[in-house]
């Protein structure tokens, strides 16, 4: 499967804006796309759903051309769905009216029940909270059988409250679409949990693209500090510990302990580790609250713009990075090649859900 | 009552009602046409539809008329169609209520039309709406209270109508002298009393449905 | 249906009140139906196809073009003589007020009882239209209205419609018939039908013709 | 060209901008009022704004003739006041007008007025606008668009407006013979050459404009 | 000073939704309203603005009745300046124009000057990005001559990025403003460094009210969770050290380092702890990149909802407050008047611009 999308134009808006694209999307698991307002995400949806019309763009999605010099396939006839930022329900149709309008759409029934809708299905859209709109176009845009999933920014209208009820379900639904979701965003800790590939978007170009953390440690923008990735490592499971509510894992040879039951995820668990949570100590610490210690080496030092160090470890051949202040560095006369030993408070930790 | 009053309240109101008809089977797709196109012929077909709001309407039946005699166009079309000549008929009043009734119809459908939010017709397009579909299943339920208005808009505006009326129409009883037209007739012949009673069903018409209209769009609004 | 069989009759506006009243004493096999307007509406239709069997006009030209124009088939008859009257309600009649007040009367260039108003006024020398301008209505109807509505105080109208308004003597000031141009009102017949011969035939008897005077007309030479 | 279709088009002209201006100083609060009020006499009054739209030109002319004869009461205070009479002259043409073409000028307007943001006027207050500020410094140039397209809509159907001038403006040359009424001389004269003229420049002045206010107005938005 | 609000009012809407408040709001600083989306927050500033008239609902501030039984103050004639949650410039002036159009308003030079205006002074709103429109916004309220100040979500329609930016100008003018600040927002992380006063709305109540890191500690709702606030300390200023740009600050005996120069906030540092940033240890760590290491004595343990442990720290006679897992609570055996040391990378400390 194959994903191409090339060529420029010219959105005719004032100041003046291009979108300028050559590129191979992946068509595999989850994309984030991500970067300041106006940079473009959006445009870039509606160009691949059709949207708009610009024919000098080419579109070519698994050996379909969608669009092209002489070629135009409407959006309806794009094997595509889409969940827009405003929920765009139609105002005419009770919840229920929404799911069944869909045309070739799938089994009512069941969206209602998987999104929890069965108490609404008589109401009109105009007596939904936001989220629960949210959440009808969410079940709505399931029910079109498509091969390329779209999400635009689903939880930014919503308020904090409502978008951490909702964030499960969708990082759920991008889970079950069995199909390549492209997630466009703001909100990074939404989206680095589930994504699979970062998209960078700044002036109507991608300037990064590639896994989350190699982007986001890579790429020098004004939303690199705000992903606060750190690093993934991949740890086995060993198990979960009821009394505490911990589950142990392990990588190498040290253990890992993190907050909940993750047996579900798997033997392999991703966990997400934010630079500034990592600290370093030369000898091993004994008797601290914290329950992670690692052995690790140094492989590399850099100082970031806002002038913290970070330290680059090795750790049972997985990279992992640290964020310290200069002078922590300096007192501790770190340098490639140390060994010492990385601490990460378990409460910071979180498993990545993919 | 008197016969005349009752024979022309018959005519006035098959002619409103035909008209209403006729005037919302053809400005919902004006109307959208007019409310998405960027063709820059647009705002002359727009002038053209609002024509009858700032012609007199004596004007447009003057050439109205001319064009539907058994020489003009449309009156030797319907002559060769139908053997039979179309200027004063009970249809060529229809015609012609139907011109001059549709800037009435197709500006606040076309005004509501463009109220559209675009965001609603995206999300029919990509969940798989074909053009026609988001215009019968989206854009006119959705505008209902505007297609409501503009109906009873024109079905009012019908009701009043003279000028074009007396033009193409004639006065013939009970085919083509509607309310508006006995009026003029009962004025002319100085029959004040059943003026004043003709121009007050008129008007309480007129009122009425203006009115329970107006409050309805607001209260639902 | 019936309308098909019965004659339709397209009547100058002032001639109302005497149709109405004549056609009910029409020959019972005789049925009419009519409409009544302005003489120049009622001829711009005519010439468009208008479905009407007989012309009573208020005028010679209109019938004439009819004819000239090949609408009409039959000769322009004249059917009635019409006179025009100066109508001051509440006040005693008399035309020099029509140097001072505001007056009406039907427009002098279209309307045969404007033009046999204006000449009444040269002929008696008050036509001053560049110190007191009337307001003109555009046929006599029209100039009635103005005056019976009271927007104007004075007007010439047609002693037809004074007659069946049953206005008093006082208030009406009679044009003398020397001092203006004939109102002869012409009729014509637009198609074949035998009826419509015979409703002018009708109209133009001497019998009819006497009793014209009662609804504010002269007859009509014999 | 003839001087009457001179004199005509002078008196036209003139009349049709005059109605603009005091259209123009009348509406605008009276289109923010039916706008903004919640009070349940507005439908009616609603109503009665829309009434010339729907209402034979003809009824409302003879309405207006009695009611500015010197008899009425609008004709009986002119009278009072000024010592003339009213019906038949400029000025009850001009009110005439202004009562025929209101609907036309202040339903844009108060559609207008109707979206404001009510953001805007509540930043407005709290930055310290009186209510009468924020009408006249916010509202009115906000809405500028409306207001000049309720301007040209007003003066184009002033143009073209008949059966009430018909009615109170008699046929007076160089007074109140305007350009449709001078056309439906005309027609009835049988002079359809003179008549096709005159059509012809009412015509063209009304697709004139309302082509360029259409274009305008789309090209601004 | 006093501000007094009393009153209920049904707002009519569907779903019934009433304000019911009988509170004296503080009068002095800056006082955060937080609560979920519909708790009511934009309808308590517009009735203290005036914008909805209720007049059984009585509004006095300082002395002065703005509305009672039979008193009705008029927005524009009460002295307060709003920010809305949308800049709602006039579309018809320009950036100056928007400025100078405020009745009495104050230099608008200067306020170019401060807000950053000048190159933007002749454009049109429409021509502004997001962020730009807001700073005008802040700008022209700021003119206003006022008593009472209110900003309803001002940064809640921008984007990460802009909102980031405007963030510190947002704080400066909040505590220039010399006169109380009403401020409402989402956005928790915005207004707790600022907050002196913290109200948490619900369902048209006020149900907490108080200096933030006590409401935060004490009230059972969804957004206290949110509430990182952790504890603030009040630091006495050492040096600023440019080498390492870090700031050196004491509390009792022991150092406190954080990042940045803060010698312009004056003697008194009040520095920001998220609890989940404070680790334990028994002995001192040496060695370690950690370099706030703070002698301590539990005074309290509690367990949380999620099955962490909150530990109470007394440090010199001020509270600092950890959250660590149960399973390190049972292996450093804490509990009650054991003298510990809390550890804090200074990466994660924020002084509080107050
Ligand atoms: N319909 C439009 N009208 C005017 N300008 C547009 C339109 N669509 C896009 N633009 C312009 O194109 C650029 C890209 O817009 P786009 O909506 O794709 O950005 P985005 O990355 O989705 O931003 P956001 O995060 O705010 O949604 C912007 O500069 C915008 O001004
Ligand atoms: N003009 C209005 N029309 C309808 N409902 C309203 C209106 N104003 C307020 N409400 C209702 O009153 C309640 C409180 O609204 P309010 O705007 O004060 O909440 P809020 O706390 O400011 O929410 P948000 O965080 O979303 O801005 C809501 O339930 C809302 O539905
Ligand atoms: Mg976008
Ligand atoms: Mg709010």
């Amino acid at each position: 499967m194959s994903l191409d999308v090339r060529g420029t134009v010219d959105l005719g808006t004032c100041p003046q804006f291009k979108l300028d694209i050559d590129a191979k999307l992946p068509t595999a698991g989850i994309t984030a796309v991500i970067g300041a307002s106006g940079c473009g995400k959006t445009s870039l949806l509606r160009l691949l759903a059709g949207l708009d019309r610009h024919e000098d763009f080419e579109v070519e999605f698994d050996g379909d051309c969608w669009q092209g010099a002489h070629v135009w396939r409407p959006p309806h006839e794009r094997p595509i769905t889409m969940v827009p930022q405003h929920p765009m329900l139609f105002p005419h149709l009770s919840v229920l009216g929404n799911l069944r309008c869909v045309p070739g759409g799938g089994d009512t029934h069941l969206a209602i029940e998987r999104f929890g809708l069965a108490s609404l299905s008589r109401r009109y859209p105009d007596r939904l909270s936001g989220g629960e709109q949210q959440r009808v176009a969410l079940a709505r845009a399931f029910l079109k059988p498509a091969k390329l999933w779209m999400l635009d920014e689903p939880l930014a209208s919503l308020d904090p409250i409502a978008r951490a009820d909702l964030a499960p379900l969708v990082a759920q639904v991008c889970r079950a679409a069995g199909q390549p979701v492209i997630y466009v965003t703001h909100s990074l800790t939404e989206v680095l949990q589930i994504a699979d590939h970062l998209l960078v978007m700044e002036g109507g170009h991608i300037i990064g693209s590639g896994r989350p953390e190699e982007v986001a440690a890579h790429l020098d923008h004004p939303l690199s500090p705000l992903i606060e990735v750190g690093t993934i490592l991949d740890c086995t499971f060993v198990r979960y510990h009821n009394e505490h509510d911990l589950s142990e894992l392990r990588i190498g040879d040290a253990a890992i302990w993190i907050r909940g039951n993750v047996e579900d995820h798997g033997k392999m668990v991703r966990v997400q580790i934010p630079a500034r949570d990592v600290a370093l100590a030369s000898t091993h610490p004994a008797d601290t609250s914290v329950l992670n210690v690692l052995p690790v080496t140094i492989t590399d030092l850099t100082t970031a713009p806002n002038g913290d160090v970070t330290v680059d470890l090795d750790c049972a051949d997985q990279t992992l990075r640290a964020r310290i202040t200069t002078l922590s560095a300096e007192r501790m006369r770190l340098g490639p090649g140390k060994e010492i030993f990385a601490m990460i408070k378990s409460v910071a930790l979180e498993p990545r859900r993919d | 009552m008197n016969p005349d009053l009752l024979q022309s309240l018959a005519v006035t109101a098959s002619l409103a009602a035909i008209t209403t008809a006729c005037l919302m089977l053809l400005t919902p797709p004006l109307a959208w046409w007019l409310a998405r196109t960027r063709h820059p012929v647009r705002p002359l077909v727009e002038a053209l539809v609002a024509l009858p709001l700032v012609l007199p309407p004596t004007v447009l039946g003057f050439y109205l008329l001319l064009f539907m005699s058994r020489d003009g166009i449309l009156g030797g079309l319907w002559h060769t169609a139908t053997g039979e000549s179309l200027a004063f008929t009970f249809s060529a009043l229809v015609i012609g209520s139907v011109v001059y009734s549709l800037p009435f119809v197709a500006q606040p459908i076309a005004a509501s039309f463009r109220t559209t939010e675009p965001g609603l017709l995206d999300a029919a397009s990509v969940l798989g709406f074909s053009p026609r579909q988001r215009f019968l299943r989206i854009v006119l339920p959705v505008h209902r209270r505007a297609l409501l208005a503009g109906a009873v808009l024109g079905f009012a505006h019908t009701i009043g109508e003279f000028g074009i009326v007396l033009m193409i129409g004639g006065n013939i009883p009970g085919e083509t002298r509607v309310l508006s037209i006995l009026l003029f007739d009962q004025v002319e012949a100085l029959n004040y009393a059943s003026a004043h009673l003709t121009a007050g069903i008129l008007l309480l018409i007129s009122l009425i449905t203006l009115t329970f209209t107006y409050a309805y769009l607001r209260r639902e609004s | 249906s019936e309308d098909g069989v019965r004659l339709r009759v397209a009547v100058a506006a002032n001639f109302r009140a005497a149709f109405e009243q004549l056609s009910r004493e029409l020959p019972g096999d005789l049925g009419v139906v009519a409409t009544y307007g302005s003489s120049g509406l009622l001829a711009a239709q005519i010439l468009q196809g208008a479905p009407f069997d007989v012309f009573l006009s208020a005028d010679r030209e209109r019938p004439l073009q009819l004819v000239v124009e090949g609408v009409a088939p039959g000769q322009v008859r004249p059917y009635a003589v019409g006179r025009v009257a100066l109508w001051t309600p509440g006040v005693t009649a008399d035309p020099a007020m029509v140097k001072s007040k505001r007056y009406t009367m039907a427009n002098p260039e279209l309307a045969p009882y404007g033009r046999a108003a204006r000449d009444c006024l040269e002929s008696i020398d008050l036509w001053r239209p560049e110190d007191n301008p009337p307001v003109l209505g555009t046929n006599v109807s029209q100039a009635f209205h103005f005056v019976s509505s009271g927007a104007v105080d004075l007007g010439f109208v047609a002693l037809s419609q004074l007659v069946t308004q049953q206005v008093s003597e006082k208030e009406m000031w009679l044009c003398p018939e020397n001092i203006h141009s004939p109102i002869e009102q012409f009729a014509v017949r637009i198609t074949d039908r035998d009826e419509a011969q015979r409703l002018i035939a009708f109209l133009i008897h001497p019998d009819t013709q006497l009793r014209l005077a009662g609804f504010g007309y002269r007859p009509i030479a014999p």
